[in-house]
């Protein structure tokens, strides 16, 4: 039976159609991928069916009646849950009042902790989704707070699932552990629609797949009748590379070296733990770890956006530690920091003002303290068209534009300024294929041109492909090297929980 | 030294209580999310209100009941503007203050012949003693021996404490507040939760101001409110977004201005100029502020206009 | 057809009219209402400020500190900081000038000029310590302004009292050598107190314009303001950004003080309760859109109000509190860009009759 | 509504006007009682008459320019804080004539200025005889506004009063900084009351309606207090023992009339009234609450005062010196 039947829905916002006549019909009981390039039109799809948005054309069937879904509400109703792209938590709140908002228990009007507590916990066990129901949102690991949004649906008793790029944001381990409890989800009999970039999850789980392509609809495969090269050119609409062409790496002298670093994290404890780390001129280090292991404020220590509690970090055989960020940036550090709407862009500065936020005051942007705009806008000029961030024009508030081109833009300022050591946080996270080729292409360039390039990525498959070096990093220190070339994506995830090669396993 | 105390604590309580109510309406407001600057306007005019209404009926409860509606009133503009039209919520909230001196004192001028203030009014809600409590020598007399409004402020706040966390109600609130869209994806109407919050607001600063004219004083005129509803909006923000830290933070405000005017009735005044002892409540909540409390956590998603299907 | 009416939707001079005239109308029906006579009351208000020479100095006279204390407010918000200091500041912009016309003998000009720096200063040092506690303690600058503006105002009246006069409510007249009036200038507005504030606030707008636009300081408060996490990590120091943001807003304010005291009065007063200039900066430069021509526009505007409310009064009745319902009639219909919204409302319409 | 009472010039007649300083037309204190005296003119003088209220100090000039300009037959400008708009404008019409009330320019009065002040420390000297003959603590009070001269007045009058009737007496003093903020008038009653004082005279303007407020919730025949400017003891019947009346509208009046009637115009000068003007006085109602050997008492001071007999301190300096 179809249990969700969506035909020819269209949505429009002001100035672009989102998604055009698009159709997409899922099965009972199967896991159906939705796959497009960032900016296709699944999120918004998506948010149709959930009734966030409201379609300008087109129905929508669900288990063969025809519905009009008005909100979130009559989703619910319907048996709709969704697990957003961006997390829809409240970070103050406990697991356990995320879960229940809007639906409370009650008794005498006062909400009922402890029964909601227990419900929550018998879900958790239920579908095998690991929680502590009284943690603070802000206190628990990305991994969880997805486990919480699953179970935001499940509360509702949802039986159709909607999980929007879930797999972004987690490790290796984690993936692996969400993909168990989708089949736990199933065999329950639940019906998922899954949005992912990577095609290997795909292959792996699903059933069937729906492609859309600048928000119209392309085709529904099965995915025993396809594989991974005819999905990514069907997205795309041209045949994709996924190898990185790469010539043997020639390290040359040490540009940056760690030694027996520590450093504290926000809530005053202490994140790396006597960290020893070296980048070369002419390699890709790679740092692969689970998120939450120290990898952020180790590349804020060397950045100089957070203290340093002892240990050396020498660039260029000179101390930089505890140095200002302009400092470290003068330096010869380039960063491209992992949250780019929060540090990497001042989103309502134009295009042209973020490309020089660093480099404002020097010539030949400023003179004395007058700004040369007229010489800030060349630059942005020559900038968009080198690294293809598309623009409408330089002057458009950085905020309108897609989180690839954003992300472009970002790199091709810290790029141009040609440093020494060029750091990359999450460089590619949410990014679509195309983009992704692009931003692996230029860190390569990089690194062949002479320069250290320290990679830091949750992404294993990317640590893998682009790194020379790999560098394991645990609870605030690197607990091992590996080399890409002789390793596997299991050596290194188990590496990456903590445990050593060859250690037994215990399931 | 017993009387002086006395003094001080009962000094410290009149002071507080219209602080409290006001500093409870910006709550409900701000932890929905809607800034609110026009507690001061807020105030006014429910100080205005209850004036007139109470001189109209002889009756200061229908003067405060009035002032409450006055306040649900003045503050709909507030949720209209903000809410609806996602206008910027100081501003909209500067036009309140304007707006309410504006109309009452232009009211006040219609309604007695040109007069910028009320006639004194004589039924007002005077002090009540709570009988056996207030012969507790020191604190009877000042806390159970006080105005109905001061009673009724810090039921308001144990009230708020409940409603906002323990009620689902309350928890829809606090997430609206916090995370608009993430509110919405599970049901909860974050336009109707602002305009809920938005309008209590209104009826809880508008009592703090009535208290001003019907209880503490018998008068309306332009300088009734004159700032406080700024100082309970910094009550506010002092006690955390949180209802028993906004009233330890106007307890406080109200035990450094007693301890000012008694500091006069001592003769201090032969030491220090009396503006400077004037100036003591001000400093002393700047230094306490620099000193313990440091950095406050708004409400995350506190300022920002929510629009359905926004990104 | 479509784009001429997407350029008035999005026009902000459109919207600003529109708006002041619904402001008006509210007015009106709240005269109508009372049982006065609008066309009267308005043609009172408008005509008093332009009435005679000596009127449009006095306007002009107040409207300078008014461009002032709305450039203060409107810098700062710029910067990401709300200063509802610029109350106190104004007062300490016109005591440190005061001080300085009373308390130093020198020739005139440099006088004048002293005792403008000397507020300018005294503003600035009066912001410092609210951007300082928000930097280093992250103290709300909300909380601290006002208190500050409580502060600011004893502090005031008690040197006044105590050493600026020997107690009295007022100080001495300042003299000649420190007045920013100019004889000729006065006389050719019929004796106005009309000074030379008003190019003081001009030139600050123009200031205000070239430092945010066109200098490298400028940009760094912007981005601050917009991200002090980006700032931070493209190696500006946001602490340092927030303190020159205070106290360039309260050099602004302080800048005004000096103005009007050493311009329009001439002496400082004990005052028992706030100017309500700096507030009403506030509204000014929301209104403005924290732009500086926004700024000045919107401070020709409450000024001309301000002027002829109290003739408005005089002449028809009407209490010159409608002045502030008007005022905040305005306000609101910009905000909340009712504009748009009824040429939207009105556009589908004729979009839909056209089907 | 509004109350701008006659219309346009009448030639040959008398017309007059008068701004308000900051605290309006109907302040319950001198301006009001100033448009009383102008009320009477109109009334018996047949005046054409009108009023601009000052929004802030600024308003003063424009103000008083505006009556300049219609050439009335006078200007008053209400309140000390005239102190500098009326010489300066008074220099700019030559031609008019001005009057300022409570302020006597520091001497240096221009000839077309007539300047109107009071004795208040004599009238207030007859309050401190009541409060001290009458205070079974011998504790009393006063509340004052913001401090300046004027209010230090009414202070060392009522202060000698007290030690003149009742030298054990303590007199406890308190300012609120403030002519409009009632809760602290209110607070400070409240505190002074707790303290055992039980009889509180104001010279604080709307400060002291608080003064009211607190002094009604108290005992009857017990807690007292004393007004100010106008007769306060309608806010608090039963607890209002006297009010210091300041005869404003007397002193406006008679100036007009002098000038109507005689042409006669006291430019440059200070017209200073006192006790024997009868211009500072207790009010009418004193009488319902105050025995009959205190108002005798107060008779006899009064006396003592017009004859020159007591010469009654007006500042700390002449207070210290005071003997009683
Ligand atoms: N609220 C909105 N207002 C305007 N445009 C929007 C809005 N939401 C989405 N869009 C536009 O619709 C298009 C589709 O966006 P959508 O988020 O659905 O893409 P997506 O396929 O989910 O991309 P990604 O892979 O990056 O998540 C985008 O080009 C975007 O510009
Ligand atoms: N407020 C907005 N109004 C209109 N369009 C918007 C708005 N915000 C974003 N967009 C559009 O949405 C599109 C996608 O934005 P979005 O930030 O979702 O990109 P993304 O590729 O999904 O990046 P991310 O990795 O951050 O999810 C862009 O093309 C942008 O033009
Ligand atoms: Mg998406
Ligand atoms: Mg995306």
């Amino acid at each position: 039976m179809n249990v969700v039947e969506m035909k020819g829905i269209t949505k429009r916002f002001p100035g672009i159609v989102a998604n055009d006549n698009i159709h997409l019909t899922v099965k009972e009981g199967e896991i159906h991928a939705l796959l497009g390039e960032n900016g296709a039109g699944k999120s918004t799809l998506m948010n149709v069916l959930f009734g966030l948005y409201q379609p300008d054309e087109g129905e929508i069937r669900i288990k063969g009646n025809k519905v009009e879904i008005t909100g979130p509400n009559m989703a619910n109703e319907l048996g709709i849950g969704m697990v957003h792209q961006h997390f829809m938590l409240v970070d103050p709140f406990t697991v356990t009042e995320n879960i229940i908002l809007g639906e409370e228990p009650t008794k005498n009007g006062l909400i009922d902790k402890a029964k909601a507590e227990e419900e929550v916990r018998s879900i958790s066990e239920r579908y095998g989704l690991r929680v502590d129901p009284k943690a603070k949102i802000r206190d628990i690991s990305v991994g969880m707070q997805q486990r919480v949004e699953i179970l935001k649906t499940l509360y509702r008793g949802a039986d159709i699932l909607i999980f929007d790029e879930p797999t972004a944001v987690l490790s290796p381990q984690e993936i692996d552990e969400l993909i168990q409890i989708m089949r736990n989800l199933v065999k329950e009999g639940k019906t998922i629609i899954f949005i992912t970039h990577k095609l290997k999850e795909i292959m792996r789980i699903c059933n069937a797949v729906t492609i859309i392509r600048r928000g119209k609809y392309v085709d529904r495969v099965e995915v025993n009748e396809t594989d991974e090269n005819q999905l990514a050119s069907m997205m795309v609409g041209r045949e994709v590379s996924f190898a990185v062409d790469k010539e043997e790496a020639k390290p040359d002298r040490t540009v940056l070296s760690i030694k027996d670093l520590h450093v504290l994290n926000s809530r005053k404890m202490e994140a790396v733990k006597g960290l020893d780390l070296d980048v070369r001129a002419g390699e890709i280090v790679g740092i692969a770890g689970v998120d939450g292991n120290g990898q952020t404020e180790l590349l804020e220590a060397i950045t100089g956006l957070r203290k340093v509690q002892s240990g050396s970090i020498q660039l260029n055989e000179q101390e930089i530690s505890n140095l200002k960020p302009r400092s470290v940036t003068k330096k010869g550090v380039g960063h491209i920091p992992e949250d780019r709407h929060r540090r990497g862009l001042v989103l309502d500065f134009s295009v042209s003002e973020n490309m020089v936020l660093q480099t404002y005051y020097q010539p030949p942007f400023s003179k004395v303290f007058n700004m040369n705009y007229k010489n800030v806008d060349q630059y942005a000029q020559k900038l968009v068209q080198e690294f293809d961030v598309r623009t409408p024009d330089i002057y458009t508030p950085s905020r309108a534009l897609s989180g690839g081109n954003q992300q472009k833009a970002i790199i091709a300022r810290e790029v141009d300024r040609d440093p020494d050591l060029l750091i990359a946080a999450q460089p590619t996270r949410g990014l679509d294929v195309g983009a992704i080729e692009f931003i692996h292409k230029r860190l390569i360039e990089q690194r062949d041109k002479g320069k250290a390039v320290l990679l830091m990525s949750l992404e294993l498959e990317e640590v893998l492909k682009l790194s020379d070096r790999i560098a394991v990093i645990y609870e605030g220190t690197i607990v091992g090297w590996v080399d890409p070339a002789n390793t596997s994506e299991e050596e290194v995830g188990l590496l990456m929980a903590g445990r050593k090669p060859g250690m037994e396993v215990k399931q | 030294m017993i009387d002086t105390l006395t003094n001080i604590l009962q000094t410290m309580v009149l002071y507080a209580t219209p602080l409290i109510l006001a500093a409870m309406g910006g709550l409900y407001s701000e932890r929905s999310g809607v800034v609110n600057i026009g507690l001061e306007g807020l105030m006014t005019i429910g100080a205005f209100t209850a004036a007139v209404t109470t001189l109209a009926t002889n009756n200061p409860w229908i003067g405060l009941l009035a002032a409450m509606l006055a306040g649900i009133i003045l503050a709909l503009p507030h949720a209209v503007a903000s809410v609806t039209f996602k206008a910027d919520q100081v501003v909209s909230g500067v036009a309140i203050n304007f707006l309410a001196l504006g109309i009452s004192v232009y009211l006040v001028k219609a309604m007695y012949n040109g007069k910028a203030q009320t006639p004194t009014v004589l039924e007002t809600l005077d002090r009540l003693p709570i009988p056996g409590l207030s012969q507790i020598p020191v604190i009877g007399p000042a806390f159970f021996n006080a105005f109905p409004t001061t009673y009724l402020a810090v039921f308001v706040v144990f009230l708020s404490y409940f409603l906002l966390y323990r009620t689902p109600f309350g928890m829809r609130l606090r997430a609206v507040g916090e995370h608009p869209r993430a509110a919405e994806t599970m049901g909860v109407n974050v336009f109707l939760m602002r305009y809920i919050a938005v309008l209590i607001s209104g009826a809880l600063a508008a009592i703090g101001g009535a208290g001003l004219s019907i209880a503490i004083g018998s008068e309306f005129n332009e300088t009734t409110v004159a700032g406080q509803g700024f100082i309970a909006l910094a009550a506010l923000i002092f006690g955390k977004w949180n209802p028993f830290g906004a009233l330890g933070a106007a307890t406080f405000f109200g035990l450094a201005v007693a301890l000012a005017l008694t500091g006069q009735i001592f003769g201090l005044t032969n030491y220090v100029p009396s503006e400077v002892l004037n100036m003591l409540p001000y400093i002393l909540t700047i230094l306490a502020l620099a000193g313990v409390v440091g950095r406050a956590e708004a409400p995350a998603a506190i300022g920002k206009p929510y629009e359905t299907g926004g990104r | 057809m479509e784009t001429m009416q997407r350029r008035l939707r999005e026009s902000p001079v459109i919207t600003s009219v529109v708006s002041v005239l619904l402001g008006m109308l509210v007015g009106a029906i709240m005269m109508i209402a009372a049982g006065y006579n609008p066309i009267q009351a308005y043609q009172a208000l408008f005509m008093s400020a332009f009435l005679m020479p000596y009127d449009i100095g006095e306007t002009i006279r107040t409207i300078s500190p008014l461009i002032l204390t709305g450039l203060a407010v409107g810098l700062a918000f710029r910067t990401g900081l709300f200063n509802i200091g610029v109350e106190g500041q104004f007062i300490i912009g016109q005591l440190a000038a005061v001080i300085v016309a009373l308390k130093m003998d020198l020739p005139p000009v440099l006088h004048a000029v002293v005792a403008v720096l000397a507020g300018a200063l005294g503003g600035a040092l009066w912001a410092f310590l609210p951007g300082l506690l928000k930097a280093t303690r992250g103290v709300h600058e909300v909380i601290t302004t006002i208190m500050m503006n409580f502060i600011a105002l004893y502090l005031a009246n008690t040197l006044v009292r105590n050493w600026l006069s020997q107690g009295a409510d007022s100080t001495e007249t300042i003299p000649e050598s420190a007045s920013l009036r100019w004889d000729l200038l006065s006389q050719a507005f019929g004796n106005s107190r009309i000074h030379f504030g008003i190019f003081i606030a001009l030139a600050t707008a123009l200031f205000m314009y070239y430092l945010l636009w066109k200098t490298t300081l400028g940009f760094e408060l912007r981005a601050v303001g917009l991200n002090p996490h980006a700032s931070e990590y493209a190696g500006m120091s946001v602490k340092r950004n927030l303190i020159m943001s205070m106290m360039i807003s309260g050099l602004f304010a302080g800048l005004g003080g000096a103005s009007e005291l050493l311009g329009t009065s001439g002496y400082l007063a004990i005052h028992g309760s706030h100017t309500g200039i700096g507030f009403d900066g506030i509204a000014v430069a929301l209104l403005g859109a924290n732009s500086p021509l926004g700024i000045v526009f919107a401070a020709v505007l409450f000024g001309v109000l301000t002027y002829g409310g109290p003739v408005m009064q005089f002449e028809a009745n009407v209490p010159t509190e409608v002045i502030r319902v008007v005022f905040a009639a305005i306000i609101f219909f910009v905000a909340a860009n009712v504009v748009r919204w009824m040429m939207s409302k009105f556009g589908n319409k004729a979009v839909k009759k056209s089907d | 509504a509004g109350g701008n009472q006659g219309g346009g010039e009448n030639e040959g007649g008398f017309s007059a006007g008068l701004v308000t300083d900051t605290g309006g037309i109907n302040d319950e204190s001198f301006n009001e009682t100033a448009w009383a005296g102008m009320k009477k003119a109109k009334k018996e003088l047949d005046a054409d008459i009108k009023y601009l209220e000052s929004k802030r100090d600024d308003d003063y000039n424009p103000n008083l320019t505006k009556f300049s300009r219609e050439k009335r037959n006078i200007v008053w400008g209400v309140g000390f804080k005239f102190n500098k708009a009326i010489p300066e404008i008074a220099k700019q019409f030559p031609d008019q004539k001005f009057g300022i009330v409570d302020d006597n320019l520091g001497g240096k009065i221009p000839d077309n200025v007539v300047s109107v002040t009071f004795k208040e420390e004599e009238g207030s000297f007859l309050m401190g005889v009541i409060a001290g003959s009458m205070t079974k603590t011998d504790k009393v009070g006063f509340i004052g506004g913001i401090t300046s001269p004027l209010i230090k007045k009414f202070e060392y009058g009522f202060r000698a009063g007290v030690k003149a009737a009742n030298p054990k007496a303590k007199v406890t003093v308190a300012y609120a900084e403030s002519f409009k903020d009632v809760a602290k008038g209110r607070s400070l009653a409240a505190n002074m009351y707790n303290d055992g004082t039980d009889i509180i005279f104001h010279a604080a303007g709307g400060v002291g309606k608080g003064l009211f407020d607190e002094v009604k919730t108290r005992e009857k025949g017990k807690y007292w207090a004393i007004g100010v400017d106008m007769d306060q003891s309608g806010l608090a019947p039963d607890h209002t023992l006297s009010s210091l009346v300041k005869r404003v509208d007397v002193a406006v009046f008679d100036i007009m009339k002098d000038m109507k009637e005689n042409d006669k115009f006291p430019g440059g000068k200070e017209v200073e009234l006192g006790l024997k003007e009868d211009a500072v006085v207790p009010a009418k109602t004193t009488s319902k609450h105050v025995p009959e050997n205190v108002m005798k008492k107060v008779d006899e001071y009064k006396q003592k005062i017009v004859d020159g007999e007591i010469k009654v301190p007006s500042t700390e300096k002449e207070f210290k010196k005071y003997k009683g």
